[in-house]
């Protein structure tokens, strides 16, 4: 089976949003309003720009990391689902099942990487936004926990697609909304157990690295390092 | 403290009452039960899963054991002399 | 037999509801209108190419149908400009489209004052009858328009629709900045910068991945197409620690304004280490070595003055930085094979902004970085059919309604109306079509008082923006899907491209283009606009101007068949590469894949670049000496011409270096104790971005602020006033105050309050009205000399406190490591 | 005492009709009763003809007015019911079918990938339409996550959620 | 009205003829206008939080002050608060009746009675929770084992099944006090006291069940804190993945268990006039275990942050310096406090040690003990490990209210409870008294010389 994995180029990325925006638009979120996001921080994306600084005073540098939900082989989240409604899949996806999750909101207290989202509220969209819904993704109810899925109905078209004209999967058929929008193609997707994938190249290149692996959880996000500007690897690792 | 006899469908009231409560726990011993077989089926790593089952049922039994027990010795230890209706 | 969506979903979600509730209420909390969006539509998709219309960078966009309804937006793959890259305000055009506040009908204001639905015929023809009057009347060119188009098409549509009325009074009051390069180059337009091939990009003030003229393509050319190792090298100056910023190479923080300073400084090292190239300068500039001038004299040459004046210690004293980070930056920007300078955000929004960019362009014309893959060059305007010249009616001379004699070259025209606020503007009717200067322009006050006395003014906009709320009739105008626009080379792009796209949807509701709307007055007015202006609609217009473009047999329609070196390889061997199959199959071609394109490289010979006299590169320019002479002479109080028009404009320069590039320090306005600058994040590209919630929700996105305008503060300039993040603080100049959130940025400069345009609004929609605010309310506008556009960047405001962060909020940006 | 008794059976007598309200209420009234017994065996029809996208699209659609205006423009018979619809294809009044069949929320079922790709038969999952003479209101065969997950299992298709889940 | 009996209770002769303990059935007995006054007003209390919940399923758990980083709050904190104090009945009456302590006859029914009000309350907090509460019998027909919130669900059914059984077989010959005595309704007490006529036979299998219960008890109340320790312990959180968190959470049930006890005993006490039967030498011992509680307290919560602190680890340090100087420090401080300063300072001296010193004490023990909690579930939520912003919570009039109707919850129990059955265990203060007299009887005599040779 395939085993879904994403690479992102810090050194390509130029913290544009257009991944954040793309994500947000495919998966039909909903801006929760004023009152929420500055109030009561409810604002909520599947794909976040984190900005993390470093360096020292006068010459700090600015680092932006798209963070999607990492996908863990060794999810701490699956593990302390009660209903199951969060589960890894056969092909390494973390599945949020929308219909089965009670809305305990367990998962969001043991992910250490903040990937899932709450709907507070039920979503609104104002006046006849909610027409242009995309219909691949269904629009959840309040009280549930919804997270980035790696664009998994892209994935289930894609094999229709490949089975309806008779051939295999091939790398690069499926690209995340965040992958396709991304204008300085930082970000790439694909099976990290098929060798000549473009993904499992990246994801073994001397400048990969993940965020916080030293917790075992195992993510499927591989973020390569920015390059210094004299060409050599410079060896940022993770916060 | 010579209580008059009860009347029967109190009896049965409490006959029905204990079975309510050998009901409730062997329905959380099925349940524990199915769970792990669910789990089994799904090769989902069982883990701690076993060990509060292992632990749980007893629990439950021991707990209706005790109740049955007091019951049925209350029941047996009344006075021979007693009115009672029943048996 | 299109049954709209939303009857489905109605009729539907009734029985849905019955039968949800049937099923024994498993789910009874859920409100019916969460029911699944089940479409009684087949499911099947199609996917159609289009040009974004929300801002001038011209992306080519993929939208995605399910069953004709458009559910979805991406950046086209094969597009020459963004390769499939698409910003958020980009991706926010269906929000765009289905907002619930767009103009369903044209609006009149009747005597009372109120604006009332009207219908088109009526509101036509009383709009049609005014302009008759004006051109028959004595002074036709008091019929003025502001318009603010992205493509040239509709521009010239819209000029020849004022000159058949014999007026010349039309202007794009947020034009790009073209003087400096007409007084180095001779051109009219900014000239192209090639990014694709550029090795080493020096970007002064100009945030290249947010803003500019076309940030995606900037990303797209920089980073997108090219391999990690052949990234291009970015090398940034500027006031703000930006995105950008960290991302380039290397940054330094220069003071706010002094970017000439520092392209000057550069050249300084340059021309001592003689690092600069010598052939080029010899055979294609002028000014460089001492000359003598007809008049006999001896005149001082730009190299002298650039190793007396500009010396590393001086130009690190005047910008605030490190001699080292001086020469380290020339020494870098010689070293590369095919460097190039830009100039743009803060550098061009300053009093001092024409000064700042010769001096930057002249770093170009330094490494002879013209005409050469990776450098400056001058795309060829599109070859379009040329439009057969306006009847001539006799009153052309008179002088546009904009023109003032304010500045030297050109006028600001929102000044020009705006006056002092109480007079009345020489303007009988007045268009304003797809721009919002009352929101935009910090003269947005006066103007708002101005157009109140003007007797027709005739707003044509999707929403009822700042600007439309005062006009008298509003022409509500389509969103870029539902009708045919196009969009031409965006400024600073170095490839030839048109973008022209059909509809995608038809109109949601009863609106029009507003070119449409142009070629129907004409009808109406009947003679001199009819015969002229002949064509039925809007697309027929096209059509006939794109027939130049199929004879002229350059370039190609976007097919992405072929990869951009592909087509230059096969032109040079002699193929022309579109085969003549006819204007039909052209124009069904183009219609299709939205777009041509022609990746005009370098034209091989250098001096078709310049358009000046000398036919070179003037550091010494010929002709802003030539209209200061005039100027000084005419108002020069008895000194030398020279000297009388640099009294007369308050320079600093002496007579000798006026004409050379020079260091004009900025002006400076107000007397806070922080200096305002201004900048436009990625999500407030364009007027109609903050329409939609998910862009007012990641306004912010990199500094976890939604919904609000932010100010960027130092560690030491926030200890200081004694504010912490996420407090909220007013910022106060004489001409008003704005709130905004303290974000405390490292590595922000010291006493400069960086804040974000985009929010603020007062009129446009429900969603965004109240949001945030506009900091061009408190920007008191110094005026550009030569260029007269007003400048953002010169208020010193004062910061006040008006409450503390309610609760935890974001955290300090250094992250808590 | 008698009193208990008779609370506890007009509880249970309250719980019965409420769900046999909820059973009623699933089966819904078809506005026209359609013959599909007659179309398919004297018309000599396929489902497809009707439910055109049943093969290449993602959901089978139920036939617009257009299709059944093809035949029906003009009355063919004399029964009444023909000529509402021949009255509803005058009017251009879609014909407010109610649907029998549905795809619960966050589910993603797509006919092409099941008829077209893995060849499964209209009956399999639809029950013996051809044969019902009756217009259908109550689905024939009880399509629910069981059902799908034992043909899944029984022809080797991924029983992954995510699988039909969105 | 002061009660006239001038018998005292340990007064001789054989309890079984002549019936003294009517101070006992008082609240039975005079049940009347006062326990209707304050069932209605309690019952008020807890519709306000049913109303208050209706919103919350309505509109959604919006309503409350929970937002992105902090998922957890009010809700969670409660739940492990009223499981906390359930560890008071069972587990004290149970070691206190396994040691044969004669001054536990009083205490171990209100004990008792505590555990079970207070394990419905708790047991409930977590359905609160719920995004989507009508989706609870998910956790039955699909559940997982495998998540502590399931091991949850096992040990507190568990542990409250065991609590109700070693609450009702001590009540049996109380019950049947009350059958015999005809009090009203005579059908509920003839139910429950299950044909209980006080033969020797009946004591001896009630003596034999009892004594059973008291043993199984005791572990099942241990793993129930250490389960819901769990949930926090188990994930990978800074702040809540250490390895003290069982034991820690046990402590402190038993810590705020014991104060909620004293509290209940001495406000019973009050109203029911008991001051004859809860007299200082029940308090005293109480309150020196709770003296001794609050040092092991302290030393558990001492160790945990020494470590957190010690170890410097950076995601680790951001949720101590949070707690410590950030903006959880009045919470913290106001913890450290009320759990150890003032217990300490009032119980360690003879002379506060007296009931309303005593009082005080377990009453900031019980709001430390919530403090305690809120402590732990927040702060560590509130700091993510990426650079996210500091996270805050304001809890919202409805999660007050659904507090206010927990303990009004917990309030009316007592009250319904008191109405129906004696708080205090009265076949056992018989039982105590003859005990009594008959050993210090024998312990006299083996001290006097032996009066006749047979007596061996």
């Amino acid at each position: 089976m395939a085993r879904w994995g994403m690479v992102i180029d810090l050194d390509r990325c130029t913290a544009c949003g257009a991944c954040v925006a793309a994500c947000h638009q495919e998966n039909n979120l909903a801006a929760v309003g004023p009152e929420e996001a500055t109030r009561h921080s409810r604002a909520f994306h599947w794909l976040r720009l984190l900005p993390e600084a470093s360096g020292a005073h006068a010459d700090v540098r600015m680092r932006y990391f798209p963070q999607p939900c990492f996908h863990c082989d060794n999810p701490p989240c699956v593990r302390v689902c009660p209903v199951g409604a969060t589960y890894l899949g056969e092909e390494g996806i973390v599945g949020q099942i929308y219909p089965r999750c009670i809305g305990c909101r367990y998962c969001m207290a043991a992910c250490p990487f903040n990937a899932k989202v709450f709907n507070w509220y039920d979503p609104e969209w104002p006046g006849d936004l909610e027409r242009k819904a995309n219909p691949d993704v269904s629009l959840r109810p309040k009280g549930v926990v919804e997270k980035c899925t790696f664009c998994h109905h892209r994935i289930n078209r894609a094999r229709e697609e490949a089975r309806a004209k008779g051939r295999k999967l091939r790398d690069g058929d499926i690209t995340p909304a965040c992958a396709e929008s991304c204008p300085a193609r930082a970000i790439e997707f694909g099976d990290l157990e098929d060798p000549r994938s473009r993904v499992s190249a990246l994801a073994h290149s001397s400048r990969a690295f993940r965020l916080h692996d030293d917790l075992g959880t195992k993510p499927k996000v591989y973020y390569l390092t920015e390059r210094s500007e004299h060409g050599e690897d410079s060896r940022q690792r993770g916060a | 403290m010579q209580g008059k006899s009860e009347p029967g469908w109190i009896w049965a009231l409490q006959v029905v009452s204990v079975a309510l409560i050998w009901a409730f726990v062997l329905g959380i011993g099925i349940w524990v039960i199915n769970l792990l077989l669910l789990s089994h089926r799904l090769k989902d790593v069982p883990s701690a899963s076993v060990g509060i089952s292992i632990v749980a049922i007893p629990v439950f039994l021991t707990g209706a054991g005790v109740l049955t027990y007091v019951f049925v010795g209350l029941r047996r230890g009344r006075k021979p002399d007693s009115k009672d209706t029943s048996k | 037999m299109l049954l709209r969506r939303r009857e489905f979903m109605k009729m539907l979600g009734v029985t849905a509801a019955t039968a949800g509730l049937g099923a024994c209420g498993r789910n009874w909390l859920v409100s019916d209108r969460m029911v699944q969006l089940a479409l009684r539509g087949p499911g099947l998709e199609r996917e159609v190419q289009t040009v974004c219309g929300l801002c001038e960078g011209g992306c080519g966009l993929t939208v995605k149908l399910v069953d004709d309804i458009p559910v979805g937006i991406k950046g086209n793959p094969r597009h020459p400009l963004n390769r499939g890259g698409i910003c958020p305000v980009g991706q926010a055009g269906l929000e765009v489209l289905y907002a619930p506040e767009r103009l369903r009908g044209p609006m009149r204001r009747d005597d009372g004052g109120t604006l009332r639905p009207a219908p088109w015929e009526e509101v036509l023809e009383q709009i049609a009858a005014r302009l008759s009057e004006v051109h028959s009347g004595g002074e036709p060119q008091r019929f003025a328009m502001l318009i603010d188009a992205p493509g040239r098409l509709f521009y010239e549509l819209a000029e020849r629709f004022t000159q058949v009325l014999g007026s010349g009074s039309i202007a794009n009051p947020f034009e790009a900045e073209t003087l400096p390069y007409m007084l180095t180059q001779g051109t009219e337009t900014v000239p192209g910068f090639d990014l694709a091939h550029a090795d080493l990009v020096l970007s002064f003030g100009l945030d290249l991945f947010e803003d500019g003229h076309a940030p995606i393509h900037a990303i797209a050319a920089t980073v997108g197409t090219r391999t990690t190792e052949e990234r291009v090298l970015l090398l940034h100056a500027s006031s703000r620690r930006s995105p950008t910023a960290s991302k380039a190479a290397q940054h330094v923080n220069i003071r706010p304004g002094t970017h000439g300073a520092l392209a000057l400084g550069m050249a300084h090292v340059l021309v001592r280490e003689g690092r600069y190239d010598r052939r080029f300068v010899a055979e294609h500039t002028l000014g460089f070595d001492e000359w003598t001038d007809d008049a006999g004299q001896q005149r001082l040459g730009f190299r002298r003055l650039l190793l007396e004046n500009y010396y590393p210690d001086r130009v690190a004293q005047i910008c605030g930085c490190e001699p080292s980070h001086v020469i380290g930056f020339a020494r870098r920007f010689a070293d590369a094979s095919a460097p190039v300078a830009m100039a743009g955000g803060e550098a061009v929004w300053g009093a001092n902004a024409t000064w700042n960019v010769i001096a930057i362009h002249a770093l170009n014309a330094l490494v002879g970085a013209f005409d050469r893959a990776g450098g400056v060059l001058l795309p060829p305007p599109i070859p379009f059919t040329p439009l057969e010249p306006v009847p001539r009616t006799g009153r052309e001379e008179l002088p546009s309604v904009f023109t003032s004699d304010a500045a030297v070259f050109a006028s600001d025209p929102i000044e020009a109306l705006a006056g002092d606020g109480s007079t009345t503007p020489p303007v009988d009717v007045l268009f304003i079509v797809n721009t919002n200067p009352v929101y935009a322009s910090p003269a947005g006050a006066r103007l708002r008082a101005a157009l109140e006395r003007i007797p027709t003014v005739v707003a044509f906009a999707p929403f009822a923006d700042e600007t439309a709320s005062v006009a008298d009739f509003i022409l509500p105008t389509n969103v870029f899907l539902e009708s045919w626009h196009e969009s031409t080379t965006p400024p600073s792009v170095s490839v030839q491209v048109l973008g022209l796209a059909p509809p995608v949807v038809e109109p949601l509701f009863d609106t029009r283009h507003a070119g449409d709307v142009l070629l129907d007055l004409a009808a109406r007015i009947g003679e001199p606009a009819a015969s002229t202006l002949p064509w039925r609609d809007y697309p027929d217009y096209l059509k006939h101007r794109v027939q130049g473009l199929e004879k002229a047999g350059q370039g190609t329609v976007i097919s992405g068949s072929f990869e951009e070196s592909w087509v230059r390889f096969l032109e040079e061997r002699g193929w022309w590469f579109l085969a003549n199959s006819g204007f039909d199959k052209f124009w069904e071609d183009l219609v299709r894949q939205a777009g041509w394109w022609n990746p005009a490289g370098p034209r091989g010979d250098v001096s078709q670049l310049f358009g000046t006299e000398s036919g070179r590169y003037e550091f010494y320019s010929r002709a802003l000496e030539k209209r200061l002479v005039e100027l000084g002479t005419r108002r020069g109080r008895g000194q030398a011409p020279l000297q009388g028009a640099i009294t007369e404009l308050g320079l600093a320069a002496s007579a000798d270096e006026v004409c050379l590039p020079h260091y004009e320090p900025p002006a400076e306005t107000g007397a806070g104790e922080l200096s305002l600058q201004l900048f436009r994040p990625m999500t407030a590209r364009g007027p109609l971005g903050c329409v939609s919630p998910m862009v007012l929700e990641m306004f912010g996105y990199y500094t976890f602020s939604g919904w609000e305008t932010w100010v960027e503060l130092s560690e030491e300039t926030a200890h200081e006033l004694d504010f912490h993040d996420g407090d909220h603080v007013a910022l106060e100049s004489e001409r008003g105050s704005i709130e905004c959130v303290v974000r405390i940025h490292p590595g922000a400069q010291p006493g400069v309050a960086h804040v974000p345009l985009g929010l603020g609004h007062r009129a446009l929609n429900e969603i965004c009205t109240g949001i945030g605010s506009n900091p061009t309310d408190v920007v008191v506008p110094a005026r550009d000399p030569l260029a007269g556009t007003p400048s953002l960047t010169s208020t010193r405001v004062q910061a006040h406190l008006v409450r503390r962060r309610e609760h935890g909020g974001p955290p300090p940006m250094h992250g808590g490591h | 005492m008698k009193a208990a008794y008779i609370i506890v059976i007009v509880i249970l007598i309250a719980v019965a009709g409420g769900v046999s309200v909820a059973l009623i209420a699933q089966s819904a009234e078809q506005p026209i009763p359609f013959n599909h017994k007659l179309h398919i065996e004297e018309a000599g029809m396929e489902c497809t003809d009707c439910h055109l996208y049943a093969v290449d699209g993602v959901r089978a659609t139920i036939p617009n007015l257009d299709i059944c205006g093809e035949c029906h423009a003009e009355p063919l018979t004399e029964s009444a019911h023909e000529a509402r619809v021949a009255e509803y294809v005058r009017e251009g009044v879609p014909i407010p079918w109610r649907k029998v069949y549905w795809v619960p929320e966050h589910v993603y079922f797509s006919h092409r990938r099941h008829t077209a790709v893995a060849e499964i038969a209209c009956e399999t999952c639809h029950g013996i339409v051809g044969e019902r003479s009756d217009p259908l209101t109550r689905p024939l065969v009880r399509l629910d996550m069981d059902a799908c997950m034992k043909c899944h299992k029984e022809t080797g298709a991924s029983n992954d959620c995510v699988a039909c889940h969105m | 009205m002061k009660s006239d009996s001038s018998a005292s209770p340990v007064a001789h002769g054989s309890a079984a003829d002549e019936f003294q303990d009517t101070d006992l059935l008082r609240s039975i007995e005079e049940a009347g206008i006062r326990f209707r006054v304050t069932a209605t007003l309690v019952f008020l209390v807890i519709l306000g939080g049913w109303v208050l919940f209706r919103r919350q399923i309505l509109h959604g758990l919006g309503v409350t002050g929970l937002n992105q980083p902090v998922a957890w709050g009010f809700y969670i904190v409660n739940f492990v608060f009223f499981i906390g104090i359930s560890h008071a009945g069972t587990l004290i009456s149970a070691i206190l009746r396994l040691s044969q302590a004669e001054w536990r006859r009083p205490i171990t029914r209100m004990a008792e009675v505590i555990t079970v009000i207070v394990l419905a309350i708790g047991g409930f907090h977590p359905v609160l929770d719920l995004g989507r509460p009508e989706r609870m019998m998910n956790i039955f027909t699909v559940g997982r084992l495998q998540s502590p919130l399931l091991w949850d669900v096992t040990s507190i059914s568990a542990y409250f099944m065991a609590s109700t059984v070693y609450l009702f077989i001590p009540m049996i010959p109380d019950i049947a006090l009350l059958r015999d005595r005809g009090v009203r309704p005579r059908w509920l007490y003839a139910f429950l006291a299950w044909g209980w006529q006080g033969t020797p036979r009946q004591h001896q299998v009630l003596e034999k069940a009892i004594s059973i219960m008291m043993i199984l008890v005791i572990p099942i109340a241990v793993s129930v804190h250490t389960v819901i320790s769990y949930i926090f312990a188990m994930t990978l959180q800074p702040g809540w993945h250490s390895t003290i968190f069982g034991p820690y959470f046990v402590v402190g049930a038993i810590f705020s268990g014991i104060a909620a006890l004293l509290v209940v005993m001495i406000v019973l006490r009050r109203i029911f006039r008991l001051d004859r039967y809860l007299k200082d030498v029940h308090f005293d011992p109480l309150a020196k275990l709770l003296l001794l509680m609050s040092l092991l307290w302290f030393y558990f919560t001492f160790s945990e942050y020494l470590t957190a602190f010690f170890g410097q680890e950076p995601s680790e340090l951001r949720v101590f310096f949070h707690k410590f100087s950030g903006p959880y420090a009045p919470h913290y401080w106001g913890m450290v406090a009320c759990n150890f300063l003032i217990p300490v300072l009032i119980l360690s001296f003879r002379r506060s040690r007296r009931i309303p010193g005593i009082l005080i004490a377990s009453i900031a023990v019980v709001i430390g003990m919530w403090l305690e909690r809120l402590n732990i579930v927040v702060p560590s939520l509130a700091n993510p490990r990426l650079p996210y912003p500091t996270g805050f919570y304001i809890p919202s009039l409805v999660e007050w209210g659904m507090f206010a109707g927990g303990i009004g919850t917990f309030i009316l129990g007592f009250v319904v409870f008191g109405r129906f059955f004696p708080l205090i265990s009265i076949w056992e203060i018989q039982e105590g008294r003859e005990k009594a007299i008959k050993e210090t009887l024998e312990r006299t005599q083996s001290y006097l010389p032996s009066v006749s040779a047979s007596s061996s």
